[in-house]
């Protein structure tokens, strides 16, 4: 059987960094296969070169056996290959509505249906929307969307174009364990009806439920190719070139003072009560679906957003700040989700590098004249470096020229690099390899700072925190769970509830 | 390849002058300029041309490298004397001779040029009280802050109240890329609110144009009469359409102005001092004018009127006529 | 299921009544207010004259319209209008060019110049105010040239000394001075056309959609399979071509060609675009809005010369209405942040 | 101890070289060909002249500069400079203040129009280019209703018929008219010391890279604690008392107030600012680059002028070379995308 699409010898450059260093794939008819690699490995650049938007310096790309050459992304569309970028903020337009980034393909594809109106692109949107069950005002801007919905109607897009050949980039890296599971099974599916599926992921577990076979990649090249079932011990060692080792995870002592007490807080209109305690020292997680409300009980404590109702203190002492600046005043700290939109700056202005970004908030306080030194500022950097195992030439490099992971880590310095009394991390494993996810706890949970985690995925939950709670429509639930799957307990307290209003 | 009898330094030629202008455009200032390159030419002398486009500060630093540059004379065109002053002064301290042309700056060795703004404007405005005589509502297309045109409508002010019965009924005007559009779509709007308006006193021929359009938009041009100041072809053009409301305007020779300003500073740079004032007659131009004469440009004008071809200021017999 | 329930549609408060229709009721109350000061305003010729007098503003301001959607800037329209002018004028009174192919020539010199203006921004990436700035004062200066300087009008005289000989077309005047049905002036005419085919463009085909796109998020355009760079090049170019159309009413109005820079009709043109921001609360760049836009600005100055309000102080009011719509429409019930 | 070793400077090739020191270079070619051509190009009075002819646009450039650095843009300078003529010559003449207040007078009125933009973005989230532009149109008519239009010189008549008692105040012209050791204009010194300031300002203090990371991402700099709001006043409030003290020294120059819009003053210096784009390869808004390329631009002009080219291909010249350095600096080596 030959494969739909097949890569071979594919190299790329940028500069020194040599993304692609002769990779090969293959992807036969109602496969998924399952890209592993850590972050930097070269995925998306591979992505990118199979659907048209970056030219190969050398190798070839065949489709059903015959060599092709796309130009740009219009041709790979027309030649049946359908894709979902990783960077969320690409998958659609801001000024335009839901419904017209649904029909975005349609309406950017060259010789296709020239007269449009509101009313037929609203009915044609809403029918695409149905097939992955998008339930999501059409009329809405994209530009108010959160990450989540962006990367919905991504995915809607790429399934609705009935391609041959579907590939989808940490597809789910902002989604919780319910949009993911309906995904999942559409794309079993879309497997049955003898689709060509690549799927790109760092949750093992995404990768456990659907993929056929998993190709690892390392430093551009393949290096390993796991079949069913798939041994993810092995591929992840592949994956990072060295045994898997988890975190070492203290155990936590629950009898610490209490740093933050909720009491009967009230997150929006209509939303049930709820008390939250933390503890000096411990690691909280909060995990729950799509629009649960997560960020917004972070953004609440961090001044972002008022509470309805509700007293919450810090220290034995009421806190209520007015915005961010009062929140960092007073020792509570933010990494936000989206890193891209909440925390990095162009590299052409002074401040983009590591050591700058690192300083930013803390301008203030380490320059109280307002006279920068740089050595102040890249002592914090190349220590940030050391600790947390940045990979970068130097504190001068700027953030766009990292991997996500790196990204990521340099965003936990920043807020790490002054003491907190408390420290709030909204998604801080989006799009993070396996290996830097481990820097990242450990980093975590060595600092001994108070910290409460908001992550839609379960499995990390279960990995970085001591205690978990769930969230659901703005009110949290304490779980008992353990080691168990933390979807069952989602589910417990659902039942709970159908039960208590029934 | 000096001038033959000439006085120093002519005779050895080399001499090299600055002709700095206020204005950056239009027909006015091409005559002007096209004056000043051909008497240049018959003396020998090498003209550095320039033009502050309306930006008085620009005119300052013009004059200031024009000294910079080392020339031996400067004509300065136009202008505002608080602005202007100090440097002439600063060019005379350095040796360079200057004269002035329709800017007052008021020092006794500067030979000031007039062409009369008052003059002009008084000669256009008779003109129309003889014709429509001493009671009509009438119109005026201004915009403050030009020299020429406050010192024009200072006129038409005076004559409001020297004849009661001349109303100034509405005023109006801009000064933008498209004059003449803007000014048309200004000029309709304010011929439909006055009905009985009947004449307009326009004093740049940019605006009159503008009004000329507008009348002719508006078909009312049997009732409503333009008078303006200044000329060029394009303008005689206007004027001797069939049935055109532009009936008079006064000018001078913007050509013969520029060959004027060049003599003078040429006799000053020669040591022969040509009073502090020398001044240029404007003459009246009706419409019957040209169309009885059968004059269609410029150069007719000059065949036709001799004051408008030459004038009599700042000549000497050493300063060759230009070649027209 | 996960039956999340949407959350309801926004209610459309009063506030995003009164930011909706601000503008739109602002230029009724105007109207009133003119036509009971002066009852001449509210005549058919005097609408018609003001739509005349924006006509060629608001044609611009589509162009402007038209790369603004594209996420660019064109601030070379006053410019290309400027030597359209020109250029007409130079076709006709010496080249003695008929009405036919000067118009042809001129509507293909503004596309050339809106594709010099997207090659630099396409192909080199220079940003768009840089290189529309660079092309507007490549333009203020290239337009003189073949005169040395001056005004062309029949019976110039050239450069080398020679009289032109050539004049106007007369049958160029039409589009100029010609009143359909003694009525409706011809400019009038082509802006109701050309906002037609625009709004009909942008608003009501596959190409209007990809343009705001494109202006929404290129990359994402083109991830979408756009052809991206050929529409920023094609946004250029009608803006290009909108602006030599306005070029040549102004030639065919005034009938001669007078040297400018084209610099207030680039700022009229680009306040109307701006302008048109708000007109329904659009708050984008939209070919209705500009229209609005350019048509609020001239009924004001009409009125106000009706009025006999002194010129400084209709940009003064100008300015002062401009602030109070776009406060009234932005500030109304929302919240920066 | 802080020995931690600075960075190896990435190894540019030859094509990062020539982007970032195109203009320079060129900036050398042309004082050289000038100097060949007309040996007084070079005179220490001819450098300072070309200085103080661009001061004034330097330093509204830098107040351009400030406003883009912080994401924002600022279309009002040149009429806060113009208006800021006329309200000097006002004080002066009208109400005759000396020059310590006059000056003290016109910067705060600067600041407050500038806190005025500010509210209108900031406060009520009208667009940066909409707010500006509408502030434009008010302030080219505010500034002729004291006067009724009438530019404003000692001896005026004032619109109620009485003469204008003041003068300009003698010390007043030490702004515009004094030479240092009468060599130095002291416009020059102004400049310098704006520079000097602004550059200090904007790249060596965390206040500068507040403004710097608000432009590029304000949601990150509010997140991270930055006042963003009071930065973005703080940046027009900058603008508008630089384009006032522009204005002051356009005042002290030319001895009157004059009717003037500001266009040519907000065009020169927004040219300037975006020129800066290009000096030393920085792809952004900064001061140094504002101040090269505002000499640019004069050292241009003042050698096209001794060698008497006509001011129509001055402008010409303006514009190719602008284009030209823009090609050379963006579209070497640099694939878009
Ligand atoms: N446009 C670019 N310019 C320069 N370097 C790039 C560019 N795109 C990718 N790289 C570099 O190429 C390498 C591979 O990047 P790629 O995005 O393909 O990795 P990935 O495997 O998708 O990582 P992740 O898991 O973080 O998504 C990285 O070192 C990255 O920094
Ligand atoms: N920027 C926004 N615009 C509109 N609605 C929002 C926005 N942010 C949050 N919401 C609404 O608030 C609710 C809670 O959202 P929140 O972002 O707190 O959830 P979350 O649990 O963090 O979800 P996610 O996993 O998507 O980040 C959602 O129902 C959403 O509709
Ligand atoms: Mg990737
Ligand atoms: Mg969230």
């Amino acid at each position: 059987m030959t494969a739909v699409v097949a890569a071979a010898g594919i190299e790329k450059r940028f500069g020194a960094t040599r993304a692609l260093a002769g990779a090969d794939l293959a992807i036969e008819r109602g496969e998924i296969v399952a890209l592993m690699g850590a972050n930097g490995a070269g995925k998306s650049t591979l992505v990118k070169i199979l659907s048209g938007s970056l030219a190969p310096d050398a190798g070839t790309i065949t489709l059903d056996g015959r060599p092709v050459a796309f130009a740009a992304p219009r041709e790979a569309k027309r030649a049946g290959i359908a894709t979902v970028h990783q960077a969320t903020e690409q998958a659609g337009a801001a000024g335009l509505t839901v419904a017209e980034n649904l029909l975005l393909d349609e309406l950017c594809a060259p010789g296709g249906r020239l007269f449009t109106s509101p009313g037929a692109i609203r009915r044609r949107a809403a029918a695409i929307a149905a097939t992955i069950g998008l339930d999501l005002p059409l009329d809405r801007d994209f530009a108010d969307l959160r990450p989540a919905e962006r990367q919905l109607i991504a995915i809607a897009r790429a399934v609705a174009a009935k391609a041959a050949v579907l590939i989808l980039d940490e597809p789910t890296s902002s989604l919780a364990a319910g949009e993911a599971e309906r995904l999942f099974a559409i794309l079993g599916r879309l497997r049955e009806a003898g689709i060509a599926i690549l799927y790109i992921s760092h949750r093992l577990g995404d990768l456990a439920a659907i993929a056929d076979r998993a190709v690892v990649l390392r430093g551009g090249v393949a290096v390993g190719e796991f079949r069913r079932p798939i041994d993810f011990r092995a591929a992840v060692a592949a994956m990072i070139g060295r045994p898997f080792e988890a975190p070492a995870r203290a155990d936590a002592t629950l009898r610490r003072p209490v740093v933050l007490s909720a009491r009967d807080v009230v997150l929006v209109p209509g939303a049930r009560p709820f008390h939250l305690t933390l503890r000096l020292g411990e690691v909280v997680a909060i995990t729950g679906a799509l629009g649960s409300g997560k960020s917004r009980l972070l953004s609440t404590l961090y001044g972002l957003a008022r509470p309805v109702s509700g007293t919450v203190a810090l220290d034995g002492r009421s806190w209520a700040p007015g915005r961010p600046s009062e929140a960092i005043a007073g020792g509570v700290f933010m990494v936000a989700e989206d890193r891209r939109r909440s925390s990095l700056l162009p590299p052409e202005i002074p401040g983009a590098t590591i050591a700058g970004t690192i300083a930013f908030p803390h301008l203030g306080r380490w320059f109280p004249l307002g006279v920068l030194r740089p050595a102040r500022e890249r002592r914090a950097a190349v220590e940030a470096i050391a600790r947390l195992g940045i990979k970068a030439r130097g504190p001068d490099d700027t953030l766009d020229q990292l991997s996500g992971g790196n990204q990521q880590k340099v965003v936990l310095a920043r807020w790490q690099a002054e003491p907190s009394r408390l420290l709030l991390l909204d998604e801080p494993f989006q799009g993070v390899d396996v290996g830097a996810r481990a820097d990242l706890i450990t980093a975590i949970r060595g600092s001994g700072t108070t910290t409460l985690i908001a992550t839609s995925d379960a499995e990390e939950a279960l990995e970085v925190a001591d205690r978990i709670l769930v969230m659901r429509d703005h009110t949290l639930f304490e779980t008992e769970a353990e080691d168990a799957a933390l979807i069952a307990a989602v589910g417990e307290v659902e039942r709970a509830e159908g039960a208590a209003s029934a | 390849e000096g001038l033959a009898g000439a006085p120093a330094p002519f005779d050895k030629g080399g001499v090299r002058i600055a002709v700095v202008s206020f204005l950056g455009s239009g027909d006015w200032l091409q005559a002007f300029e096209a004056g000043v390159k051909r008497q240049a030419e018959a003396l020998g002398i090498e003209a550095n041309v320039s033009q502050a486009r309306n930006d008085i500060n620009t005119q300052r630093e013009l004059i200031q490298q024009a000294i910079n540059l080392g020339v031996d004379g400067i004509v300065i065109n136009n202008g505002q004397p608080e602005a202007l002053k100090d440097v002439a002064q600063a060019a005379l301290d350095a040796g360079i001779k200057v004269v002035a042309y329709d800017v007052n700056l008021d020092n006794p060795k500067i030979p000031q040029i007039e062409q009369s703004d008052a003059d002009m404007a008084r000669l256009v405005l008779e003109q129309a009280v003889k014709e429509q005589g001493e009671a009509f509502e009438g119109g005026v297309v201004y915009v403050a802050g030009f020299a020429p045109l406050d010192r024009r409508y200072a006129v038409w002010k005076s004559f409001t109240q020297k004849y009661p019965g001349i109303k100034e009924v509405a005023s109006w005007g801009v000064v933008n890329d498209t004059v003449a559009a803007s000014v048309a779509d200004q000029t309709k709007a304010v011929l439909r609110a006055n009905p009985n308006l009947s004449v307009v006193f326009t004093p740049w021929d940019e605006f009159a144009r503008g009004v000329k359009l507008a009348i002719d938009e508006l078909g009312l041009g049997e009732t409503v009469k333009i008078y303006g100041i200044d000329i060029s072809t394009s303008d005689i053009q206007a004027i001797i359409e069939p049935g055109s409301p532009w009936v008079a305007t006064a000018a001078t020779n913007a050509a013969v102005v520029g060959e004027v300003s060049v003599r003078a500073l040429s006799l000053d740079i020669a040591g022969q001092f040509p009073g502090r004032s020398v001044l240029i007659q404007p003459t009246l131009v009706t419409r019957a004018d040209l169309v009885d004469n059968g004059i269609g440009t410029i150069e007719q004008l000059q065949e036709k009127f001799p004051a408008f071809r030459d004038s009599d200021a700042a000549k000497a017999a050493w300063i060759p006529a230009p070649a027209r | 299921m996960t039956d999340i329930p949407a959350p309801a549609v926004p209610r459309r408060d009063r506030a995003a009544l009164v930011r909706r229709y601000a503008l739109v009721a602002l230029l009724v109350v105007l109207v009133v207010g003119f036509r009971l000061a002066e009852p001449a305003f509210l005549s058919t010729n005097n609408f018609f004259s003001i739509l005349q007098a924006v006509s060629v503003v608001a044609i611009l301001g589509v162009g402007v319209t038209v790369t603004l959607s594209a996420g660019g800037f064109d601030l070379s329209v006053g410019s290309v209008a400027a030597s359209s002018v020109m250029a007409a004028s130079y076709a006709m009174v010496v080249w003695q060019l008929g009405a036919g192919e000067t118009i042809g020539l001129v509507l293909a010199l503004g596309a050339a110049i809106g594709l010099a203006n997207g090659l630099l921004i396409v192909r080199l990436g220079i940003p768009d105010l840089l290189a529309t700035l660079a092309m507007m004062f490549l333009l203020a200066g290239l337009q003189l040239i073949p005169t040395g300087g001056r005004s062309i009008s029949a019976g110039m005289i050239l450069p080398d000394g020679s009289t032109a000989a050539g004049a106007y077309d007369p049958a160029f005047f039409v589009l100029g001075r010609l009143r359909l049905f003694d009525v409706v002036p011809v400019p009038v005419v082509v802006m109701a056309a050309v906002a037609l085919v625009f709004w009909f463009l942008m608003e009501r085909t596959r190409f209007g959609r990809v343009f705001y796109a494109i202006g929404g998020n290129e990359t994402a355009a083109h991830l979408a399979g756009a052809p991206t760079r050929a529409y920023r090049l094609a946004a250029y170019m009608l803006s290009g071509s909108l602006a030599a159309l306005g070029g040549l009413i102004v030639a065919a109005r005034v009938g001669r060609g007078d040297v400018s820079s084209g610099a207030s009709l680039l700022l009229d043109s680009v306040a109307a675009a701006l302008i048109g921001f708000a007109v329904l609360d659009a708050r984008r760049a939209n070919v209705l809005g500009t229209v609005i836009g350019a048509i609020f600005v001239g009924v004001l100055l009409n009125g106000l010369t009706m009025l006999n309000a002194p010129y400084y102080t209709q940009d003064f009011v100008k300015g002062a209405v401009l602030v109070g719509a776009l406060a009234l429409t932005f500030g109304l019930g929302r919240k920066a942040r």
